[in-house]
C-alpha cells in the first residue's frame, strides 16, 4: 500500500517539477511551485505515518504555512505589489 | 554518499554565481547556494542508515536508531548565521543600488589601487 | 575568460573536496560527542529532543551567540538603512481576498510560532522557528497592506528585554549554579510541557527575540522600495 | 648620577623642556639650550677623570654606557662643536619661528651623538644612532617646503645605513646571543669568515652612510645645503663623524680580526680615495657656498677614511687628528657663511663679493678655515696631512697618495674661489650696509680660529688624547714625538720654531696679499668690465666668481654627466613604478578578490604536499 | 468583548488541535497564550465575533460545509474529466460575477469556494464585481453566470452573515 | 477496521488526485487552466490523504484536521493571488474567442 | 569573576542600550564606556591568575568535551586585556566622534563586535570560534556601512562577500573534522587530530588557512581590507586594526599551533607573512587618501606578525604578540588623528593635509608620534618589537626575511614621513576652526602616553608574553587543561 501512495506521489511531484522546468512563464514556474508545497504538505503527513512519527504532523502544518506565505509573497511580487 | 556530493556541487554551483555573475543579487543569491550546500553536507555527515530523528518523544526509541544530533544542532545555527549575512547582503545592496543606480559588480568599483 | 578560469579552478576545488569528503564513512553509527548526547539527553538535559538539549544546554552559549547574530542583523540593517523610512511599502494594493485572509490567519499563525517554541524542547520545533514564524506571519500582513507599521519601540522592546533574559539566565547559572548557562531549574518528567530546565525558557526568550528580530528585517528591507 | 647619566639625562630632558619653554617663555629658551650645552661640556670633560660606566636593563639586553679614551676624544669634540654653535644659533636663529621644534631636534641630535659614543653595547648604540638621524633629519627638513625632497633622500639613506646596522646587530645576536661590545669583539674570531665579512660589510655600510662616502654621499650636499647653518656646522662637523667613529671601531675592533682584513682595508681605503677626489672636483663647480663646503666635506671626509684604512698606528693618528680638524675648520666655514648669509640673506657665490671690510672676522675665520683645510702652515692642517701622506708613503700605497695629492691641489682651487668669491673682489652697492655678524656668532667662530691656530703650534695637545685613545683601539704604539715628522725635524731644529717660523711667513704673506687687496677694491658695478669684443647682456652677471672654473667644468663634463645621483634617481624612479603596478591587485572589483580567494585555495590544494609536507 | 470571546475561543480550540492534549500544562499555557493573542488581535481577527454562534447560522454554516464538500468533489472529477482527456470541449474566459454581499469575510469565503468549485477561478474582487476564469464559458449573461456559478453559496453565506 | 479501510481509501483518493492535480498542471494549455486544476485536485487530493491519516492514526487526528482546513483555506487564495499576479504582468488566458476577457479593461484602469 | 563576563557583559549591554535609548540618548553612549570599565578592572585581576594556570570555564555545565569551554590562559588574558583597552579608548573617541545617527546602533554594534572578539579569543571550541567570528564579521560588515555612503557601501559589499567565502571555508573545515573524530573541543580536536587520513589533514589544514587567511589580511585573500579600513568611520578603522584582526590572527595561529605544528606550515606561514608585508607597503607608498593608506600599512603590519608566528619559536612568537600589542595601540592613534584630520580637512586625500600641523597642532602631534612609532623609531615601543622581531627571525636564520622586514621598513617610514612633511611644512596659514574635541583628544593622549611607556620600559609588556608564548607553543598543556574540569 504505501509503495503505491509513493509511487502516485513521486509521479506527482515529477510532472509538477516538469512543469516548473517548463515553463514558459513565472507564473507558470510558481504555479507548479505552488503545487509542490501542496504535495509535500500532504507527502509530509504520509510519512509521518509510515514512520509512525508525531512530529512529522508538526513538520507538514508548518512547512504548509511557511509555503503558503511563500507562494503568496511570490505572487505579490509578480503583481508589483513589493 | 549521492549527498555528500550533491552538497559539494551544490557549494560549487554557488561559488560560480559568486565568481562570474555580475548582478549582485544573483551573487547574493550565490552565496546562499554555497550555505545551503554546506548546511546540506552537515546533515549528510549526521546521516545514519534508517535513523529517524533524534527526537525521544515516545516509548521505545533507541539512540542507535537516530541521526547524530550534532550536525542538525550546527545547522540551525549555521542557517540563522546565513541568514543574517544574506539581510545584510540585501541592505547593503539597496545602499549600492540607491548610489550608484546599477546591480552590475563590475561598476561598483570606486575604490581601488 | 573569467568564467574559464571560474569553472578550472571550482573543478580543482570541487574535485579535491569530493575526493577528502567520500573518505568519509556515510550513514554509520553515531559516534564521538553526538554519541554521547543522544545517551545522555534526557538524563542530562530532561528534554526529549537530542537537537535542542544540544542547541540549548550542551552549546547553548553557540545559541547565545545565534541569538547575537540575528539581533546584529537586525541591528545593522537598522543602521545601514537608517534614513530609508518612511517611504511607502508598495506600489499596488493586494486582493480583497488576500486582504481579508490575512487579517484571519496572521494571529493563527502567530499562535502556531508560540506552540512551535514553547514546545521546542518535545518537537522538532524551538525558538528560532518559532521566531520565524511569528515573523512569517507578519510578512504576510507586510504584502498584504501598503501601510502595515509594526510597533517598532514594541519591537526593539521586546529584542532587547528578550535578550537580556537570555543573557540572565545565563548569569543565573553562574551565581545559583557553577557555570554560565547551567540549568538551575527541575527537569521535571520529560516529555512534559514543563520540563527541561531552562530550556524552554530561552527557547521563550528566543522565540520572541527572533519573532522580533526577523520582524524589523522584513520591515526594513521592504520599507526601502518605492 | 654619574657624568654620562648627567649628560644624556640633561640632553634629553632638556630637548624636551626647551620645546615646552618655547611656547612658555619663548625667551628663556635659548639660554636654557646653552645652559645644556654648557652642562653638557662640563660633564663630557668631568667623565674623563671619573671613567664612569653605566649598566641599565631594558628589555632582555644590558645597555651599557662607559667612558674609553676612544669616546672620550669624540665626546668631547661633540661636547665642544655644540657648546659652540648653540651659541652661535642664539643670533642666527632669532628670527626664525618653530625654534622650540629647532633647539629641540638641535639637543635631541646631540644627546643621540652623546648615546653612540658613550655605547658599549650595540642595541643602546643603535637607539641612539636612530635618535640622532630622525632629530637631524626633523633639522634638515626644517626650513621649507623645498627641503622636504632632499630630507626624504637624506632619511632613505640613513635608514639604508641603519637598518645595515640593524642587520648585522641581528647576525651578531643570532650568533653570539648578545650585543655587548666587549662580548662580541671577544667572540667575534669565532665566527665562520663569511659572517665576518658580512657583519663587517654591513657595519661599514651603516656608518659609511653618515660620514658620506661615495657612492652613498648623495644626500649630502642637499642635507648640508639646506639645514639651518648652525645645525649645518653640527652636521657636519660633528654628526657626519660619528660614522668615522663608528668606521674606527669596526675596522679595528672587528675586522681587524679577521683574516680578510688587508682586503677591507684597501677597498676602504680606495673608497675613501675616490670619495676625496670626485668630491673635490664636484665642489669647484658650485656657485654656491653652503654647497661647496658641502661637498669639500665629503672629500675631508675621504681622506680620514684613507687613513684609517692604511691602519698604520701613523695613518690612523693623521685620520683622527684630521677627523678633530676637520670638525673645527668645517665648522669655522660653515659659521662663516652662515655669518654671511645671515646678513646678505644669500650663500650664492655668485651674487655676494667683497664683504672683506665689512665683515673682518668672518673673513679672518674663513680664511683660518682654508688655511687649515689646505694643509698649510702653520694651522693644524699641515701636520695632519703630512701624517698622512707619510703613513701612505711608508705603506707603500704611492698611488693612493697621487691621489690624495691630486685631491688637495683641487682643493686649493674651490676653496681659493670660496674666499675669493665671498669676501675678496669688488664690493657691491648692494652690500653697502652690511655689517659683522652679532656678537654671539663671532665668538664661536673666533674660539674655533683660535683652536686651529693652537692646535697647529701645539699639536700635542690633540695628538696626546688621540694616542690614548689608538691604545685603546689596538695595539697602536703612536708617540708623536717619534713619528717621522716630528722626529725627523725635531731632532735637527727645535720643532715649535720651525713651524712657528713657517706659519709667521705664511701669515704674513697672507696679510699682505690682503691688505693690498683691500686698499686696490674700487667701487665698481659688476657690469663695469672690459670685454674683449664681447657684449654683455643685461641680465647676465659678470663677477668674476661667475664661471670661475667653467673650462675645467667643460673638461670633466663626463664625470659629472654620470652623476651617480641620477643612478639612484633612476632606480627609485623604477621601484617607484614596479609598487605602482603591484598595487594593481586591487583592482576594486570585489569579484576578483573572490577569485583571488578561490585560486589561492587552488594553488594550496595542488601543491599541498609540496608546500606543507608529508609529514604534517 | 463578543469578539474577543470568540477569537480567544477559536484560538484556544487551534492550540489543542496543535497540542492534540489536554493535559494541565498545555491546557494553561494554552489558555495563557490565547489570550494574549486574542487582546492583541481580536480587532482584525473577526468583525463579528459570537455572532456566528447562533444556531441558525451554524446551521447554515454546516450546511455550506456540506455544498462546498459536493461542490469540491464534483469539482475534482470535472478536473480529471479534463486532465485525461484535454480534448474536451473548452471555452475559456474571465467573466465578471455580481455578488450582493457585503461582508468582506463572506466575499472572501465566496470567492473560495467559487475557486474550489468546477471550471472557475476567483481572479480579483472589486467592490461588487468578482472577476472569474471560467473554463467553459457558456454565456456571458449576469443572470447565467451568477446561477451558474455562485448562487448556491452565495445564498447561504447571505443567511450566515445576515 | 472500517477506519482502516476508510481511511486507507481515502489516503487512496487523496494521492491519486494529488498526482491529476499534477499532471493537469502538466498538461493544460494555459496557465490559468493550470491553476484551476492544480488548485482543485491537489487540495482534494491534500484534504483527502491529510484527513486519512487523521482517520488511521486517531491521536494525530485534530492535527490533520486542523492542516486539513488550513489547506482547504489557504490554497485558493494562493491561486487566486498568482492568477491576479499573472494577469496584472500581462498574461493574457487563452480564448478561443476574442473579447472573454472582462478583467482585462478593469485591471488597466486600477493601474491608472 | 569569572572569565565568561568579557562576552556576556558587552552583550548584554548591546541588548540593553535600545531600552536605555528610550529614556536618554546620553545614557546610550556611557554605558558602553562602564562596560569596557569594568572589563578592563575584570581583565587586570583575572592576569595574574590566568597567567600563572589557565582558567577553563565552563558553559552550561557539561564537562569538556562535550559541552563548551571558555580557556583563559596567558595568552588570551593578553588579548582580552589588549581589547578591554584598546575598546575603552575607541569608545572614548567615539563619543563626540560619532555623531551620525543611529549613534544608538553604533554603540550595539560596537558591544557586539567586543562579545565576538572576546569571544574569539576565549573560546575552546571551534564551532563556537565559528559563531564568533560570524559575530565580529557581521558587526564589522555594519559598521563598515555606517555612514551611509557610496563608497562605505561597496567596501562593505566586498568585505561581506570575501568574508562569507572565510566562513563558508572555515564551516567546511568544521565539519569536515566532525564527520572524522566527531568533536568540536578544540583540546579535543588537537588530541585526536592525528587520527584523521594525510590527505585529509591537509585539506583541512588549507581550508583554515583560507578561512582565517581572510579575516587575518594574508595576501592575496586581502582585497577587502585596505577598502573597509579606508571607508568605515575612524573609530571603526581602530576597532579593525586594533581588535578584530588581532583576534583572527590569534585563532589562526591558536589551530595551527595545537594542530599543524610542522615546519612546513611554519615556513609557509613565514612566506606568506613576507610576501603579505612587502605587497602591502609598496601599495601603501602610493596611496593619495590617508586611512587607505593606513589601512595598507596595517595589513603589512600583520604581515610582520605573521612572519613572527611563523618563525614558531618563543623569543619570536613573543615578539609576534608584543608588536600585535603596539600595532593595536599605535595603529588605533593613527586612526583616531586621521579622522579628525580628515574631518578638519574636509577631505580624504593626502594633498588637503597640507599645513594641518599649524592649524591643528594637538591631532598633527599625535599624527606625528603615531607615525614614528609606527615605523619604529625609537623610544617607542614599536622600536622594541620590530627589534624583537629581527632578533627572533634572525635567530631562526632566516636572514633574508630580515633584509626583507627592513625594506619594507623603510619604505614604511617614506610614506608615513611624506604625511607628517605635508602636515608640518607645506603651508602655513591657518584656515579651519573647528576644534577637536576633549574626548578625542584624552583617547589620543592616553595611547601615546601608553605607547611612551611601554617604550621605556618593555619589560611592562614582555614580563607577559613569555607565558603567553608558551601558551601557544605547549600544545600538550593546553590539552591537558582543556580537556581538565
Ligand atoms: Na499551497
Ligand atoms: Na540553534
Amino acid at each position: 500500500m504505501i509503495y503505491i501512495y509513493a509511487a502516485f506521489i513521486i509521479l506527482a511531484v515529477f510532472f509538477a517539477v516538469l512543469r516548473g522546468l517548463l515553463g514558459p512563464t513565472t507564473s507558470d514556474r510558481v504555479v507548479a511551485l505552488d503545487n509542490l508545497t501542496t504535495i509535500s504538505t500532504a507527502g509530509l503527513v504520509l510519512l509521518g505515518f509510515v514512520f509512525q512519527r508525531f512530529i512529522y504532523i508538526d513538520v507538514s502544518l508548518i512547512y504548509g504555512v511557511l509555503s503558503f506565505v511563500g507562494v503568496l509573497t511570490i505572487a505579490r511580487y509578480l503583481e508589483g505589489g513589493l | 554518499m549521492i549527498y555528500y556530493i550533491t552538497s559539494i556541487l551544490l557549494v560549487l554551483i554557488g561559488m560560480y554565481a559568486v565568481l562570474v555573475k555580475k548582478n549582485l543579487i544573483k551573487i547574493v543569491i550565490g552565496l546562499s547556494i554555497v550555505d545551503n550546500g554546506i548546511h546540506l553536507l552537515l546533515i549528510a555527515i549526521g546521516y545514519v542508515k534508517n535513523g529517524t530523528a533524534p527526537i525521544f518523544s515516545k516509548a521505545g526509541l533507541q539512540p542507535n536508531q537516530m541521526v547524530d544530533p550534532v550536525p542538525q544542532a550546527l545547522v540551525l545555527t549555521a542557517i540563522v548565521i546565513g541568514l543574517a549575512v544574506t539581510a545584510v547582503a540585501l541592505s547593503l545592496i539597496i545602499r549600492l543600488y540607491d548610489h550608484h543606480k546599477t546591480l552590475n559588480i563590475n561598476k561598483i568599483r570606486k575604490l581601488k589601487w | 575568460m573569467r568564467k574559464v578560469i571560474a569553472i578550472l579552478l571550482l573543478i580543482i576545488i570541487g574535485y579535491y573536496s569530493i575526493d577528502t569528503i567520500l573518505k568519509i564513512p556515510f550513514g554509520e553509527g553515531v559516534k564521538g560527542v553526538g554519541k554521547h548526547y543522544l545517551e545522555s539527553t534526557i538524563k542530562e538535559t530532561g528534554a526529549v529532543n537530542s537537537v535542542t538539549a544540544i542547541v540549548v544546554s550542551y552549546r547553548g552559549f553557540d545559541t547565545l551567540g545565534e541569538v547575537t547574530v540575528l539581533f546584529l542583523a537586525a541591528t545593522g540593517l537598522g543602521a545601514i538603512l537608517y534614513d530609508k523610512k518612511g517611504k511607502k511599502r508598495s506600489l499596488q494594493n493586494a486582493s480583497l481576498i488576500v486582504k481579508t485572509s490575512s487579517k484571519i490567519i496572521y494571529p493563527l499563525i502567530a499562535l502556531l510560532g508560540a506552540y512551535v517554541f514553547v514546545h521546542g524542547h518535545l518537537t522538532p520545533g524551538g525558538g528560532f522557528q518559532g521566531g520565524a514564524i511569528i515573523a512569517t506571519g507578519v510578512l504576510l500582513m507586510f504584502i498584504s497592506y501598503r501601510s502595515f507599521e509594526t510597533n517598532h519601540k514594541a519591537l526593539s522592546i521586546i529584542e532587547s528585554l528578550a535578550g537580556m533574559t537570555f543573557v540572565t539566565i545565563g548569569f543565573a547559572g553562574l551565581i545559583y549554579g557553577t557555570s554560565f548557562l547551567q540549568n538551575i531549574l527541575p527537569f521535571g518528567i520529560p516529555g512534559e510541557l514543563f520540563s527541561a530546565g531552562i530550556i524552554p525558557l530561552i527557547y521563550v526568550a528566543v522565540g520572541f527575540k527572533v519573532g522580533a528580530e526577523l520582524t524589523a528585517l522584513l520591515d526594513n528591507l521592504l520599507k526601502t522600495i518605492k | 648620577m654619574n657624568s654620562i647619566e648627567y649628560i644624556l639625562f640633561i640632553t634629553f630632558i632638556g630637548a624636551g623642556l626647551t620645546f615646552i619653554v618655547h611656547h612658555a617663555l619663548p625667551k628663556l629658551r635659548d639660554t636654557l639650550a646653552i645652559l645644556v650645552s654648557a652642562l653638557d661640556l662640563y660633564f663630557v670633560i668631568q667623565a674623563i677623570s671619573e671613567k664612569s660606566k653605566v649598566v641599565l636593563s631594558i628589555a632582555d639586553f644590558h645597555l651599557i654606557w662607559k667612558t674609553t679614551p676612544y669616546n672620550n676624544l669624540f665626546a668631547v669634540l661633540i661636547a665642544v662643536l655644540g657648546f659652540l654653535t648653540i651659541l652661535y644659533a642664539h643670533d642666527f636663529m632669532s628670527s626664525k619661528d618653530r625654534l622650540g621644534y629647532f633647539y629641540m631636534n638641535f639637543l635631541f641630535a646631540l644627546g643621540g651623538m652623546y648615546g653612540i659614543v658613550y655605547s658599549q653595547d650595540f642595541i643602546s648604540l643603535f637607539f641612539f644612532w636612530e635618535i640622532m638621524t630622525w632629530a637631524s633629519f626633523l633639522l634638515v627638513i626644517y626650513c621649507c617646503k623645498d627641503a622636504q625632497p632632499i630630507g626624504l633622500k637624506y632619511f632613505v639613506f640613513s635608514a639604508i645605513g641603519a637598518y645595515s646596522l640593524l642587520i648585522a646587530i641581528v647576525m651578531l645576536y643570532s650568533l653570539s646571543g648578545n650585543l655587548e661590545l666587549t662580548n662580541l669583539i671577544s667572540n667575534f674570531s669565532n665566527f665562520s669568515v663569511s659572517n665576518q665579512l658580512i657583519v663587517v660589510t654591513l657595519l661599514l655600510l651603516g656608518f659609511g652612510v653618515k660620514s658620506a662616502i661615495m657612492p652613498l654621499h648623495v644626500w649630502a650636499p642637499g642635507a648640508y645645503f639646506i639645514s639651518p647653518s648652525p645645525f649645518t656646522a653640527l652636521f657636519s662637523g660633528a654628526l657626519s663623524k660619528m660614522g668615522i667613529f663608528g668606521i674606527g671601531l669596526v675596522l679595528f675592533k672587528f675586522a681587524a680580526q679577521s683574516g680578510y682584513f688587508s682586503y677591507v682595508q684597501i677597498i676602504l681605503a680606495w673608497i675613501g680615495g675616490i670619495t676625496a677626489l670626485l668630491a673635490t672636483f664636484y665642489a669647484i663647480f658650485q656657485t654656491d657656498a653652503k654647497k661647496l663646503l658641502a661637498y669639500s666635506s665629503i672629500g675631508q671626509l675621504g681622506y680620514i677614511i684613507i687613513g684609517l684604512a692604511i691602519g698604520t698606528p701613523l695613518s690612523i693618528a693623521s685620520a683622527l687628528f684630521l677627523t678633530i680638524l676637520h670638525a673645527a675648520f668645517k665648522a669655522m666655514l660653515f659659521m662663516a657663511t652662515g655669518a654671511v648669509y645671515f646678513r646678505t640673506g644669500t650663500t650664492d657665490m655668485n651674487s655676494v663679493s667683497g664683504l672683506i671690510r665689512k665683515m673682518p672676522f668672518s673673513f679672518i675665520t674663513a680664511l683660518f678655515g682654508i688655511i687649515t683645510v689646505s694643509g698649510v702652515p702653520p694651522l693644524g692642517g699641515f701636520a695632519a696631512k703630512w701624517m698622512l701622506y707619510e703613513s701612505l708613503i711608508q705603506s707603500r700605497h704611492y698611488f693612493l697618495v697621487i691621489v690624495v695629492f691630486a685631491a688637495s691641489t683641487a682643493a686649493f682651487l674651490y676653496l681659493y674661489r670660496f674666499i675669493f668669491s665671498l669676501f675678496l673682489g669688488q664690493e657691491e652697492k648692494e652690500w653697502e650696509d652690511v655689517k659683522e655678524a652679532p656678537l654671539l656668532m663671532v665668538i664661536p667662530m673666533l674660539i674655533l680660529s683660535a683652536f686651529v691656530l693652537v692646535v697647529g703650534v701645539f699639536p700635542g695637545l690633540i695628538l696626546d688624547p688621540i694616542s690614548q685613545s689608538m691604545n685603546y683601539l689596538g695595539n697602536f704604539n703612536f708617540n708623536y714625538e717619534t713619528s717621522v715628522l716630528f722626529n725627523e725635524w725635531g731632532n735637527q731644529v727645535d720643532m715649535q720654531t720651525v713651524v712657528n717660523t713657517i706659519g709667521a711667513v705664511f701669515l704674513i704673506v697672507g696679510l699682505i696679499i690682503t691688505f693690498k687687496g683691500f686698499k686696490k677694491t674700487r667701487y665698481v658695478s659688476t657690469k663695469d668690465i672690459h670685454t674683449s669684443g664681447e657684449i654683455p647682456q643685461e641680465n647676465e652677471n659678470l663677477t668674476y666668481a661667475v664661471d670661475f672654473y667653467k673650462p675645467f667644468e667643460r673638461a670633466i663634463a663626463p664625470i659629472l654627466k654620470s652623476s651617480i645621483d641620477k643612478i639612484y634617481t633612476g632606480i627609485a624612479n623604477n621601484l617607484e613604478q614596479a609598487f605602482d603596478y603591484l598595487r594593481y591587485v586591487y583592482t576594486g572589483n570585489g569579484q576578483t578578490y573572490a577569485m583571488y580567494v578561490v585560486f589561492f585555495l587552488s594553488l594550496l590544494i595542488l601543491f599541498a604536499e609540496l608546500i606543507f609536507g608529508i609529514n604534517l | 468583548m463578543s469578539r474577543f470571546i470568540f477569537s480567544f475561543g477559536i484560538f484556544f480550540l487551534i492550540w489543542l488541535g496543535f497540542t492534540s492534549s489536554f493535559h494541565y500544562q498545555e491546557v494553561i499555557v494554552g489558555a495563557f497564550l490565547s489570550l494574549i493573542l486574542a487582546f492583541l488581535s481580536y480587532k482584525s481577527f473577526t468583525e463579528r465575533g459570537l455572532f456566528y454562534l447562533n444556531p441558525k447560522r451554524l446551521f447554515y454554516i454546516i450546511k455550506y460545509l456540506a455544498v462546498f464538500t459536493i461542490a469540491l468533489v464534483k469539482a475534482n472529477f470535472d478536473v480529471a474529466r479534463r486532465v485525461i482527456n484535454p480534448k474536451l470541449p473548452i471555452n475559456p474566459g474571465i467573466v465578471t460575477y455580481h455578488t450582493s454581499l457585503k461582508s468582506d469575510t463572506a466575499k472572501m469565503f465566496l470567492a473560495n469556494s467559487i475557486t474550489l468549485t468546477p471550471g472557475t477561478l476567483t481572479v480579483d474582487v472589486i467592490d461588487d464585481k468578482l472577476y472569474i476564469h471560467w473554463i467553459d464559458v457558456i454565456s456571458e449573461d449576469p443572470e447565467t453566470i451568477y446561477n451558474e456559478i455562485g448562487k448556491d453559496f452565495e445564498e447561504i453565506l447571505k443567511e450566515i452573515f445576515r | 477496521m472500517i477506519l482502516n479501510i476508510l481511511g486507507n481509501v481515502l489516503i487512496t483518493i487523496g494521492v491519486i488526485f494529488l498526482f491529476l492535480g499534477a499532471l493537469g498542471i502538466f498538461r493544460m494549455p494555459d496557465v490559468y487552466s493550470r491553476m484551476q486544476a492544480g488548485t482543485k485536485a491537489t487540495t482534494l487530493g491534500a484534504l483527502s490523504t491529510v484527513i486519512g491519516v487523521g482517520i488511521l492514526q486517531p491521536e494525530w487526528f485534530w492535527k490533520t484536521l486542523l492542516i486539513a482546513i488550513f489547506i482547504a483555506i489557504s490554497n485558493p487564495i494562493s491561486s487566486h493571488a498568482l492568477a491576479r499576479g499573472s494577469h496584472k504582468i500581462g498574461i493574457k488566458p487563452f480564448m478561443k474567442k476574442e473579447g472573454l476577457d472582462s478583467y482585462e479593461n478593469v485591471s488597466i484602469e486600477e493601474e491608472k | 569573576m569569572s572569565p565568561v563576563h568579557f562576552i556576556a557583559v558587552p552583550l548584554f549591554a548591546a541588548f540593553l542600550i535600545p531600552l536605555i535609548g528610550k529614556v536618554s540618548k546620553e545614557l546610550v553612549k556611557i554605558i558602553p564606556g562602564i562596560v569596557l570599565l569594568y572589563l578592563s578592572y575584570l581583565s587586570i585581576s583575572l592576569f595574574p591568575i590566568g597567567v600563572n594556570r589557565p582558567i577553563v570555564e565552563i558553559i552550561a555545565g557539561f564537562n569538556p568535551p562535550f559541552g563548551i569551554t571558555l580557556y583563559y590562559g596567558p595568552i588570551a588574558a593578553f588579548l582580552t586585556t589588549l581589547i578591554t583597552l584598546v575598546g575603552f579608548v575607541i569608545w572614548l573617541y567615539s563619543y563626540k566622534f560619532i555623531i551620525r545617527e543611529p549613534t544608538e546602533k553604533y554603540y550595539m554594534l560596537f558591544m557586539m563586535l567586543i562579545t565576538g572578539s572576546t569571544g574569539i579569543v576565549l573560546t575552546g571550541d571551534i564551532f563556537n570560534l565559528f559563531v564568533f567570528f560570524e559575530i565580529t564579521s557581521i558587526a564589522a560588515y555594519s559598521l563598515t556601512a555606517f555612514l551611509r555612503d557610496r563608497d562605505g557601501a561597496e567596501a562593505a559589499f566586498k568585505y561581506l562577500l570575501i568574508g562569507s567565502f572565510a566562513s563558508t571555508f572555515f564551516l567546511l573545515a568544521i565539519a569536515i573534522i566532525y564527520a572524522n573524530i566527531h568533536t568540536l573541543n578544540l583540546a579535543d580536536i588537537a588530541s585526536k587530530i592525528k587520527d584523521i587520513p594525510l590527505t585529509t589533514r591537509l585539506f583541512i589544514l588549507i581550508l583554515i588557512i583560507i578561512g582565517l587567511g581572510i579575516e587575518s589580511e594574508m595576501f592575496p585573500l586581502n582585497g577587502w581590507a585596505p577598502d573597509a579600513y579606508s571607508q568605515a568611520p575612524s573609530p571603526v578603522g581602530a576597532v579593525f586594526g586594533g581588535i578584530v584582526v588581532k583576534a583572527a590572527i590569534y585563532s589562526l595561529m591558536r589551530i595551527i599551533f595545537l594542530m599543524f605544528h610542522t615546519a612546513d606550515v611554519l615556513h609557509f606561514l613565514v612566506v606568506m607573512g613576507v610576501i603579505t608585508l612587502l605587497i602591502a607597503e609598496m601599495s601603501a607608498m602610493k596611496q593619495q587618501q590617508i586611512k587607505r593608506m593606513l589601512a595598507f600599512s596595517s595589513i603589512g603590519q600583520m604581515g610582520l606578525v605573521i612572519i613572527a608566528f611563523g618563525v614558531g619559536t618563543e623569543p619570536s612568537v613573543r615578539a609576534a604578540m608584543f608588536q600585535m600589542f603596539n600595532h593595536a595601540l599605535i595603529k588605533s592613534l593613527l586612526f583616531f588623528a586621521a579622522g579628525y584630520l580628515v574631518f578638519h580637512s574636509g577631505s580624504k586625500k593626502i594633498s588637503a593635509l597640507d599645513g594641518l600641523g599649524h592649524d591643528k597642532p594637538i591631532t598633527s602631534f599625535f599624527f606625528a608620534f603615531g607615525a614614528l612609532a609606527i615605523i619604529g623609531l625609537p623610544p617607542f615601543s614599536g622600536f622594541w618589537s620590530k627589534l624583537y622581531i629581527l632578533l627572533s627571525v634572525a635567530d631562526a636564520g632566516l636572514m633574508v626575511p630580515v633584509v626583507l622586514i627592513l625594506i619594507s621598513s623603510i619604505i614604511e617610514a617614506v610614506y608615513y614621513l611624506r604625511v607628517v612633511s605635508r602636515l608640518y611644512f607645506y603651508k602655513e596659514e591657518a584656515t579651519d576652526v573647528r576644534r577637536t574635541p576633549v574626548s578625542g583628544l584624552v583617547a589620543m593622549g592616553i595611547l601615546t602616553v601608553v605607547i611612551l611607556i611601554v617604550g621605556f620600559y618593555p619589560n611592562l609588556i614582555l614580563h607577559w608574553m613569555t607565558p603567553a608564548a608558551n601558551d601557544l607553543l605547549d600544545k600538550a598543556a593546553y590539552i591537558k587543561f582543556g580537556l581538565f574540569h
